[in-house]
């Protein structure tokens, strides 16, 4: 017999003894509490059987012969069980190990983003982002410069995880190195299509919107590289529409050139920018639709920006099971006078 | 035929109350001894959940069934604390890494259907269902 | 009962009514293949216990029910297990999942490094970096310019696994970013710690090595930030001697300055850099000292860089039992003639 | 008292054989039925790569007595292909996940102490120490 602890065999003797006495669930229920005292304790599948085959030993006098050698074999085959059960316990550890790299690696990320949004005296700004993972592959960047102008973007790269994470310090150095083009969103975005095209691999893409918001006339200059469109909202009219953009993800090839629109934003109206985290998310009946997102905006219309962002993701990871598929990236910009 | 059992928990007693409820009813539905002891189990973890964070609440269990499969559908209703950050209470391991018990990731497991739903300051509901194979 | 698949009952039932029989070694040894069957088909231990009682119930007659009654309770304990096993196998899905994110991010990494190590005809230059895990917190640089020098940095972030990654492609973009300063490293490394101190948090930190090799007249200009001091080898006296560095690690204080070295290399000599997980490497009877890692490298003396690096690994690798504890670095740049 | 058995591996009736002598010889020293178990599987292990991976070779079982502790050695030697990257193979999970049974890492985990010794195109030598608690 192979020694455990006394207090554990005795446990289970005691256990066991009721149950042949009572046949109850209480006895059943006490067996379910001590199933999760032995994992707590780590104690192997293989030492569990074995215990179990002691105690009935000694409580039922004239065993069979054959009950015991059965429970030999069973002893042998448990002890597979046993190694995976091992393997779960260090699978445990690396996993621990791992997600504590993730909370560092994410806090870097943070670092990545814009300290504080910025709040012109004109404008009402609201970002709600959040990672499907524990690291996030989206990037947005909102930044006020001296000469009056927001400049603004939502990226997003394709893929997730920890190559991602890699990508996405890149987009921010490659926006650090290049000098401001607040007119010429479709040259910023040649630029960077050139450092990404450089610096990563074959097999990673980005899709960005970038714009400049014109803080004095109410002017917004954008152009896009294969993103998700944002919207325009207009309050006369209490419709959305699409803010589509011609232009490659970046990355792809090293010539791309990148449309330059510019759109006049009138008071109480606002842009939409979003990652395709909010229009592709997947519930039970399939796909939400831009349809959907834009009716649930509306429902929140007469609230501050922030407030809609953040209602809009509340009602959405409601509907995808609170397991969000992809990275979460929404923006809204009105324009208050 | 389609009514249900519940059971109302306020003490470690009507813990077993309830497995005592979910394994007469999973018996009579048809299921064996393996899955009988699976869904006492997920039962058990519910109603611990209630007793632990709650302080009371009730388990209802029922015998369900849709178009050509029957199954058991147990549901643990409480107007406790409700849960904040519901993503992370579901992660993997995020209770048994810590020692608690299966939890509510262990219950999904057992189950073959799991939602919940959870407003704080208000209470929670968890719905699981396990169907016969 | 339940049911499980007749072919598992029936093949159990052959082992085990063999077993009864032979009380043998080789029914045993089918028991432990059987096991390995039942896992690899994703069988949890308490079906597996079920199957055992069941088999049990038909291959011995009149068992008493005593013996039945106590199977019933190890089943209520064994769901713990099979909850434990249910865990193990989505971890070793995200383990899975995990797994080829690093792969990805990995081959992200190679790509930071030199394409190919450049080979100056008057250099013989050797260069081996090997990650402790699945990606690499040490970097180096090795750049040969159309002005006659070649530039050599090592670096090594403090900490592993992802924050370190992540942090590795900042120095990437950094290096990239700056004027080159061939005479002046102590000055390249004060533009680079204010670019780190800038975006990463107060806790991650670098040391590095970096230096420019005057290849017309043979002078190595150097600066050092905490890092790991190299070596330099003179054939004459047979001797290694420390090139130490006066300077903070990277990412401390905004306003650290670097002393700057020059070191004339003679024929025959050489250079060695290296990251403190080659020093530092810990094996069953504690850390090997540097002395340690010369008296290695005088053993290959006579072999091309590349050889005598590459040998300087594998007999540390060894010595570790196969376990690296810190990314490994090691450098050689000797001068031919 | 400190002699060796070893068995010649060179069939799979052979890694019974081996297990038959591990078992022996840890019965012997007094290893509970449990790790009794345990050895006679990392044997087998052991064996089965032998088997598999050089086709033939050696397993030894011996008694250690070290100090105050007493426990058992087996040793598996073949001049097989070798192993080319010992980290990768010693990798959690690196073969249990392709579901090839325990291999070496398993064995590793069975038993307390494990050293392996490879030459690529000489063979590899294991030596594994459980110690009698
Ligand atoms: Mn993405
Ligand atoms: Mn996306
Ligand atoms: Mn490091
Ligand atoms: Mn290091």
């Amino acid at each position: 017999m192979d020694k455990f602890d006394i207090g554990l065999h005795e446990t289970y003797k005691s256990i066991l003894a009721e149950y042949l006495v009572t046949n109850s669930e209480h006895s059943l229920y006490k067996a379910g509490k001590f199933s999760r005292e032995l994992i707590k304790n780590n104690m192997s599948p293989e030492d569990m059987i074995n215990l179990h085959v002691s105690v009935v030993q000694t409580l039922i006098k004239n065993l069979p012969k054959e009950v015991s050698d059965t429970n030999d074999l069973l002893l042998e085959v448990m002890v597979g069980y046993g190694l995976a059960y091992l393997e779960h316990q260090s699978l445990r550890d690396r996993q621990k190990q791992i997600n504590s790299e993730f909370a560092v690696a994410a806090k870097m990320q943070k670092q990545l983003l814009p300290i504080e949004i910025p709040d012109p005296i004109t404008l009402d700004v609201g970002i709600k982002a959040v990672a499907a993972g524990p690291v996030s592959g989206d990037y947005y960047h909102l930044q006020e410069d001296e000469n009056g102008y927001l400049s603004i973007a939502v990226a997003d790269i394709i893929g997730k995880g920890i190559p991602a994470a890699l990508c996405m310090s890149m987009i921010k150095y490659g926006l650090d190195s290049l000098p401001e083009q607040r007119l010429r969103p479709g040259a910023l975005l040649e630029n960077l299509n050139r450092v990404i095209e450089q610096n990563i691999s074959t097999n990673m893409f980005i899709t960005m919107i970038y714009g400049s918001y014109d803080l004095q006339n109410h002017i917004f200059h954008y152009a896009g590289a294969g993103h998700e469109p944002g919207f325009y909202y207009q309050s006369g009219t209490n419709n959305f529409q699409d803010l589509t953009t011609k232009g490659l993800v970046l990355g792809l090839k090293r010539t791309a050139r990148f449309q330059e629109y510019e759109l006049k934003i009138e008071a109480g109206d606002f842009l939409v920018l979003l990652s395709d985290g909010v229009t592709e998310c997947r519930t039970e009946d399939g796909f939400i639709t831009r349809a959907e997102v834009t009716t649930i905006i509306k429902k929140y219309l007469h609230l501050p920006a922030q407030k809609i962002v953040d209602n809009v993701y509340d009602e959405l990871e409601k509907l995808q099971d609170f397991q969000l598929q992809d990275d979460f990236t929404l923006m809204i910009i009105r324009r208050e006078v | 035929m389609m009514s249900q059992t519940c059971v109302e928990v306020k003490s470690e007693w009507s813990i077993v109350a309830a497995r005592q409820a979910g394994r007469t009813i999973a018996k009579d539905i048809g299921f064996g001894s393996v899955d009988q002891a699976r869904i006492t189990t997920a039962i058990s973890e519910l109603a611990r959940n209630i007793y632990l964070y709650a302080k009371r609440g009730q388990i209802c269990i029922e015998k369900v069934v849709l178009l050509n499969k029957v199954g058991i559908k147990v549901t643990a209703l409480d107007k406790g604390p409700g849960i904040k950050d519901i993503r992370k209470v579901m992660e993997d391991g995020f209770t048994t890494s810590g020692g608690l018990g299966a939890g509510l990731p262990g219950v999904k497991r057992l189950m073959d259907e799991f939602t919940i739903d959870s407003t704080v300051g208000e209470g929670t509901t968890i719905d699981a269902v396990k169907w016969l194979r």
